[in-house]
C-alpha cells in the first residue's frame, strides 16, 4: 500500500472534575477586562500534526496510539482525534 | 550504599544534587543518561530538578518515556529506592510510578521562595530521619507544583500514610490539593517531592535540614559533618 | 525563492535598510559595484547601529578598559577578569528594549538566552543573572502587561536554562511609557587556559554551524532595533523571535564538552544579524576570507532565500572554526545533545567574504572593510546645560515625616521586588549566598572553599536626566558601594548605554556627558569597563515627526571579588542592641531626590554630586571594617536617603532602631540624596573600637543610635512600627499586579 | 433582547514561520517512541467557553474582542472562534 498524506488535529482537553487553574485564571481575568456574562473557561491543547499512513484508518489510528502514550496525560486528559 | 543520578536533557538541578550526594555519601554517585537502557548497580537512583525536554508538552512527559525509565521502573520494582525531586517529581508521575499529577501552579507563575514542611509520615527509609510532624525549612523552585489526583487516590494516599511532605503553616506555594509536597509510592520505596532538599545540605545553603533526607536514604550512619 | 537576489536596488530600498545617501555612497566604493540584494542586507546589517556602534565608538574608546585583572576587555562577546586561583569571571550586559516592548515574554526571553551565549560562547559556564528594567508609569495601561510579560520571560528562559537570577533593578516612569528598558546581565566562571575567542586562524579550516535551526526569525531586527518606533510598529511585528531556553540549555552543556575536546579554534554566537555578524567578525579579525554554502545551513523553513538567511535572527545558534582532524568527535557531541552540526564552509586566504547559495555567489564582498570599516560618526553634540543649586530650604518639609516614610517605602521606585524576584530561580546551583533584595547578589565560586563574587546593577536614571556627567559617575559608584557593602572588592564593569536618538544634539550631549562620567569614575575607583552594549534611538515618535527620548540610562552593572565569604556583609543581620553608624555626613541634597518626586511631586534641580576620593576612601574603610569583623550588617544609603536605609536595615533584619541624628534642615538629613554614604551595625561591646577605627582613618562618621524595639525612632521625627514599614513596603507591587486587569492594547 | 448561553471553541494557534519549540519537541519524543512518519507537529491553544450573549454573532464578536485583548498573543499567534 503507498503511503498517503494526512493532516490531523489532536485536541487535549482536561477531564471533567479535574480543577483548572490556567481557565479559571483566563475566566477572572477576562472579568476584570469588563467581559460579562463569562461562566466558565477551560483551558486545552491542540496538535496539528502531518503524517503519512496508508490510509486514513490507519492515521487515526496510529494518532490515537500516540495519544495513549505521549500526547494526553489519561490521568488528568481526554482526548480528539480528527484527521482531515 | 551507592546513587545514581539519572540525567535527561535540560535538566538543570542535576549538578545539585551530585553535590548533595556527594558530600553526604562522601563519594560522587554515577550518572545514567536517558538513552541509557540499563542503570549501574546503585541502592538509590535520583532523577533531579530542571526542565527536561523543556518540559514542553507537560512538565516531565517527555523524560517519563526515554528508554532509561523502563530500568528505573524496573529496579523500583525490585525495591532499588528511587527519589524524584521537582522535574523528577514530575517524571515519575508521568511514568506512573507514582499516583497523580503536577498541574500549573494556582498562582500561574513560577515561585522560587523558601517554605515549611512537615514531616506526614516519618515511618520510612527516606524520612527516618526527620521526628514525626517535624516542621523543616526547603526552598521550592518550579511552575508546575500543583498536586492533583482524584478522590480515590487521594483517600488511599491519605489512608495509607503515603504522603511524605506537606506545605505547613499557610506556606503552599502552588495549590496543590491537601498541601501534598511530596508523596510515597504503596511499596514506600519511591518518593516524589517539589521541594529541594539537595539545596539545603550545607550552612551556606542556610541550613541544612535536607542532608537529612540523603543521609537517611544512602543509610549513612553517622552525620557528615 | 521569496525575494530574488538580482532585485534592483533602489533608493527606497536603501533607505528601507536604514542606510543614508553618503552611506550608500561608500558602500558601493567598497564593493566597486552596486550591491546585490544580499549584499544590500549584508551591509546594512554590519554598518547598522547596533552592530557598529557608529554613533558610539568614538566615545566609548575613551573609557577605562585596562588594569592588572582584566584578561579581555571591549570587542569580545564578554568581558573577562581575573579572580585568582586560574579562574576568570566572563560577563556582559545587553539591551532587548524594542523587542520587550513588542512582545513583552519572547522580547525578555531572547533577550536573557543572548546574554547567556555570549558567557558560554568564550568557554563559561552561566553562574548568575541580573536584569535590569524600566517600564512606563505604573498607571499607564500599558505597564502591567508589559511588567508581566517580561517578568515572566525573564524568569521562563533563566529558570530552565538553569542560571540563577541574583539581582536587578525596576524603576517606573513615565518616559518609558513607549520605549520600555529590558538590560538582561549574565556572568559566568571558566579557567583562565580554556577561554575561547572569536578570532579564526589557519587557511582552508571547516565553519561549523551549531545549535538550532534557521527560520525567518527576525530577518530585520537589528535594523528593527535601531529605528524609532512609530506608527508602523505593527508591520514590524513577524520579526519577533521565540525563544527555546531547552534547545539554549543542551547547546551550553555540547559547547563546553566541545571545547573540552579541543576541537575549538574559534567559536562565535549568532546574535543580532545573525550568520553574517558572525562570520564576518571571525574572519575579519583572524584577518582571513569566509566562503559560506548557504545549502548546507539547517532551515526550518521551506525556500529560504539568500537575504533571509543571511539576516536571520533564529535564535541558539553558534558558528565555530574546527579543528578537522576531530570532525568526528566534535559531531558526535552534538548528535548526543540532539542539535544541528554541519559544515557550511570554510576559511580562505583572500579576505572576501563569499556567500553561495544554489549555485549562485550572491555575495562577495571585502570582510575587512565590512568588519571595521563602518563609519563612524561624530555626531554634533551640546554640553548638558546646569541647573542651579538648591539648598535645603527650598523644599517644603512634610506635613507629616511618619507618613512621608511610609509613603516612600511603598512607593513604586522602592518597594519590595519580591514579587519580580520570587519568580527567578536565585538558588540554583547551590551556591547563592545573598538573594535578591540585599546590597549585592553573591554567589560562591565552586570548587573554592572561600571566595565568591557580588554583583550589582546601577544607575538613577532622574539623576542622568539632571546632570548626566555626574549621573554616570553616580551610576558607578553607586554599584561600587553595593559591592562594598557586601564585604567585595570591585574587580570591574559592564555597561549598558540606553539613550535616545543620537542624531539629536542634545541627546548626543547626554551620551557623551555620561560617557566622561562614567568613565570618571571606573578611572577612580578601579573599575574598568570590559564590556558593554549601546542602545540609541529610545524614542515613541509623535504624530508630527518628535520624538520623546526615554530618561538617559546609562546603566552599569559591576562584578566584586569576596575572597573570604565568611567574613561578607549582608543587610539583614543586625542584631539586637547593635550599635548604628552612619559613614558619611549629614545629608543636604533633595533636588532630584525621591522625596521631591514622591512627596512634592516635582522632578527638578541638580543631581547630587560624588566626589571620587570620598567615594574611594570612605569605601575602602567600609571594606575594612567588614573584613575586620566589625559589621554585624552594612547598607548602602541610595534612593530616599538616610531614614529609607534605615527602615530597609530594620526590615530585613527584624529589628527596630532608635536614633538621634543631627538635623539642621531634618528632612533634607531624613530624606537627602547626599552620596558616598553607608550605614553599618556593630555589636555594642566593639564599638569603642570602631569608633577610634573611624577616627584613626579620618573618615567622617557618627554613631547614630541603637538596633532594638520593634519601631523605628528617629530624633522626634519618626516613630513608626516597623510592621507598618513592611505592609507598606511589601504589599505595592502585589496589590498593583493583582489589580484591576487594564485593557492591555 | 433575552441573553442566550452559548458554548464556544477558541483556538489559538502560532503564526507561520515562527518557532514551536513545543511542536519541534514532542515531534522529536514522537520519533523516538518509534512512531513513523510524522512530519510535523505544531502546537496551540484552546478555549472552551461558556458564556451569554444576546445572539450568536454577539457573542462571536465579544470572543474576538476577548482574542484581541486577552487570549491570543497577536503578534505571535493568530486565533479562530467557533461558536455552537
Ligand atoms: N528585576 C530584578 N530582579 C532581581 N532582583 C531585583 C530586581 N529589581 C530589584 N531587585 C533587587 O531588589 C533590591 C533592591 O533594588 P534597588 O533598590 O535597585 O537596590 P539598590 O538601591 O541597593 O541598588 C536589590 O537587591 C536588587 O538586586
Ligand atoms: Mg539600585
Amino acid at each position: 500500500m503507498a503511503a498517503k498524506s494526512f493532516s490531523a488535529r489532536v485536541t487535549v482537553t482536561l477531564k471533567r472534575g479535574v480543577l483548572d487553574p490556567q481557565g479559571k485564571a483566563t475566566q477572572s481575568a477576562l472579568g476584570s477586562l469588563g467581559f460579562e456574562g463569562v461562566g466558565s473557561v477551560r483551558q486545552g491543547k491542540i496538535f496539528d500534526v502531518e503524517l503519512t499512513a496508508s490510509s486514513k484508518k490507519g492515521a487515526k489510528e496510529a494518532l490515537e496510539s500516540m495519544c495513549e502514550k505521549l500526547l494526553a496525560n489519561t490521568v488528568i486528559e481526554d482526548y480528539d482525534v480528527v484527521v482531515e | 550504599m551507592k546513587a545514581c543520578v539519572v540525567l535527561f536533557p535540560g535538566s538543570n538541578r542535576d549538578r545539585d544534587m551530585i553535590a548533595a550526594l556527594t558530600s553526604v555519601a562522601g563519594e560522587p554517585p554515577h550518572l545514567a543518561w536517558h538513552k541509557d537502557t540499563a542503570l549501574p548497580d546503585c541502592d538509590l537512583i535520583v532523577l533531579p530538578g530542571g526542565f527536561s525536554h523543556g518540559d514542553y508538552l507537560r512538565s516531565g512527559a517527555i523524560a517519563a518515556r526515554a528508554p532509561v525509565m523502563n530500568a528505573v521502573a524496573e529496579a523500583a520494582q525490585r525495591g532499588v529506592r528511587v527519589l524524584g525531586v521537582c522535574n523528577g517529581f514530575q517524571i515519575l508521575t508521568e511514568a506512573g510510578l507514582l499516583p497523580g499529577a503536577l498541574m500549573r501552579n494556582a498562582g500561574l507563575k513560577f515561585v522560587c521562595c523558601e517554605v515549611l514542611l512537615s514531616v506526614a509520615n516519618a515511618d520510612n527509609p527516606f524520612t527516618a530521619k526527620y521526628a514525626q510532624d517535624e516542621i523543616i525549612h526547603c526552598p521550592v523552585a518550579h511552575h508546575d507544583g500543583n498536586y492533583f489526583a482524584d478522590t480515590k487516590t487521594l483517600k488511599r494516599l491519605e489512608d495509607n500514610g503515603l504522603v511524605a511532605f506537606r506545605y505547613a503553616q499557610d506556606t503552599n506555594p502552588n495549590g496543590s490539593v491537601n498541601d501534598i509536597a511530596g508523596i510515597f509510592n504503596d511499596e514506600g520505596n519511591v518518593l516524589g517531592m517539589m521541594p529541594h532538599p539537595e539545596n539545603l545540605i550545607e550552612p551556606a545553603h542556610d541550613g541544612t535540614d535536607g542532608r537529612r533526607l540523603f543521609e537517611a536514604a544512602l543509610n549513612v550512619v553517622e552525620m557528615a559533618a | 525563492m521569496s525575494v530574488n537576489n538580482n532585485q534592483p536596488i533602489t533608493a527606497q530600498l536603501v533607505a528601507d535598510h536604514g542606510l543614508s545617501e553618503d552611506e550608500y555612497a561608500r558602500i558601493v566604493d567598497l564593493t566597486g559595484r552596486e550591491p546585490s540584494f544580499t549584499e544590500l542586507g549584508i551591509w546594512s546589517a554590519m554598518w547598522n547601529e547596533h552592530c557598529s556602534y557608529k554613533s558610539s565608538k568614538k566615545w566609548l574608546k575613551t573609557l577605562p578598559t585596562e588594569g592588572p585583572q582584566v584578561v579581555y576587555g571591549p570587542g569580545e562577546n564578554a568581558g573577562v577578569v581575573d579572580i585568582g586561583d586560574g579562574d576568570v569571571v566572563v560577563f556582559k550586559m545587553e539591551s532587548h528594549n524594542h523587542p520587550s516592548y513588542i512582545e513583552p515574554y519572547q522580547g525578555a526571553a531572547t533577550g536573557v538566552g543572548g546574554i547567556l551565549r555570549d558567557v558560554f560562547t568564550m568557554g563559561a559556564r552561566p553562574i548568575a543573572a541580573m536584569n535590569a528594567l524600566r517600564f512606563g508609569a505604573p498607571d499607564h495601561p500599558k505597564t502591567r502587561h508589559l511588567v508581566s510579560g517580561v517578568v515572566a520571560g525573564v524568569g521562563g528562559y533563566g529558570n530552565s536554562f538553569g542560571v540563577p537570577t541574583v539581582g536587578g533593578e525596576v524603576n517606573f516612569h513615565e518616559r518609558y511609557n513607549g520605549n520600555i528598558l529590558v538590560n538582561a546581565f549574565a556572568a559566568g566562571i571558566a579557567k583562565a587556559d580554556a577561554i575561547y575567542i572569536s578570532k579564526a586562524e589557519g587557511v582552508g579550516l571547516p565553519i561549523v554551524y551549531l545549535g538550532a535551526k534557521t527560520g525567518r526569525d527576525g530577518v530585520g531586527g537589528a535594523t528593527m532595533a535601531s529605528a524609532e518606533f512609530d506608527e508602523s510598529i505593527d508591520e514590524k511585528r513577524p520579526t519577533v523571535q521565540v525563544g527555546d531556553p531547552f534547545t539554549e540549555k543542551c547547546l551550553l552543556e555540547a559547547c563546553l564538552e566541545l571545547m573540552d575536546t579541543g576541537a575549538v579554534i574559534a567559536i562565535q554566537d549568532m546574535g543580532a544579524a545573525g550568520l553574517t555578524c558572525s562570520a564576518v567578525e571571525m574572519g575579519a579579525k583572524g584577518d582571513l576570507g569566509i566562503r559560506l554554502d548557504l545549502d548546507k545551513v539547517p532551515v526550518r523553513e521551506n525556500d529560504m532565500s539568500a537575504y533571509e538567511m543571511m539576516l536571520s535572527e533564529s535564535q541558539e545558534r553558534m558558528l565555530m572554526v574546527l579543528r578537522p582532524e576531530l570532525e568526528a568527535q566534535a559531531k558526535s557531541i552534538f548528535e548526543k545533545w540532539d542539535l544541528d552540526f554541519a559544515i557550511i564552509g570554510e576559511t580562505t586566504s583572500d579576505l572576501r567574504f563569499s556567500v553561495h547559495h544554489q549555485d549562485e555567489e550572491v555575495a562577495n564582498l571585502p570582510i575587512k572593510q565590512l568588519g571595521d570599516e563602518a563609519p563612524e560618526y561624530d555626531r554634533p553634540w551640546l554640553e548638558p546645560g546646569q541647573h542651579s543649586p538648591e539648598p535645603p530650604h527650598l523644599f517644603a518639609p512634610p506635613s507629616d515625616y511618619n507618613a512621608a516614610l511610609l509613603w516612600l517605602v511603598g512607593s513604586p521606585d522602592l518597594a519590595s521586588r519580591q514579587w519580580v524576584w520570587e519568580q527567578y530561580d536565585t538558588l540554583i546551583q547551590g551556591n547563592t549566598l545573598q538573594l535578591p533584595g540585599g546590597n549585592a547578589g553573591v554567589v560562591r565560586v565552586e570548587g573554592h572553599e572561600t571566595k565568591a563574587l557580588a554583583f550589582s546593577c546601577d544607575v538613577t536614571p532622574r539623576y542622568v536626566e539632571a546632570d548626566p556627567r555626574e549621573g554616570g559617575k553616580q551610576a558607578v559608584a553607586e554599584c561600587y558601594r553595593n559591592l562594598i557593602a557586601a564585604g567585595a572588592v570591585p574587580l570591574a564593569a559592564t555597561d549598558n548605554l540606553n539613550f535616545g536618538n543620537p542624531e539629536k544634539p542634545e541627546i548626543m550631549g547626554q551620551l557623551v556627558a555620561a560617557i566622561s562620567g562614567i568613565g570618571e569614575a571606573c578611572e577612580a575607583l578601579n573599575m574598568p569597563i570590559v564590556s558593554g552594549n549601546v542602545s540609541l534611538y529610545n524614542e515613541t515618535s509623535n504624530a508630527d515627526g518628535s520624538g520623546d527620548a526615554i530618561l538617559p540610562t546609562p546603566a552599569i552593572a559591576a562584578v566584586g571579588l569576596i575572597e573570604d565569604h565568611a567574613l561578607m556583609a549582608r543587610m539583614d543581620t543586625a542584631q539586637e542592641n547593635d550599635a548604628i553608624f552612619l559613614v558619611g555626613t549629614e545629608a543636604t541634597h533633595l533636588a532630584r531626590s525621591l522625596y521631591q518626586r514622591e512627596i512634592l511631586q516635582s522632578e527638578s534641580g541638580p543631581a547630587p554630586s560624588v566626589d571620587l576620593l570620598t567615594e574611594k576612601y570612605r569605601g575602602e574603610f567600609v571594606l575594612s571594617a567588614i573584613r575586620g569583623g566589625y559589621a554585624s550588617a552594612c547598607h548602602d544609603i541610595s534612593d530616599g536617603g538616610l531614614a529609607v536605609a534605615l527602615a530597609e536595615m530594620c526590615m530585613a533584619s527584624g529589628i527596630g532602631a532608635e536614633c538621634t541624628i543631627e538635623v539642621t534642615y531634618p528632612h533634607a538629613a531624613l530624606f537627602g540624596e547626599d552620596q558616598s554614604r553607608y550605614l553599618i551595625t556593630v555589636k555594642d561591646k566593639w564599638t569603642n573600637m570602631f569608633a577610634a577605627n573611624c577616627e584613626g582613618s579620618s573618615v567622617f562618621f557618627s554613631k547614630i543610635g541603637h538596633m532594638r524595639g520593634d519601631r523605628l525612632i528617629i530624633n522626634d521625627l519618626i516613630d513608626t512600627p516597623i510592621e507598618s514599614l513592611k505592609q507598606a513596603h511589601e504589599s505595592w507591587f502585589p496589590d498593583f499586579m493583582n489589580g484591576p486587569t487594564s485593557s492591555s492594547e
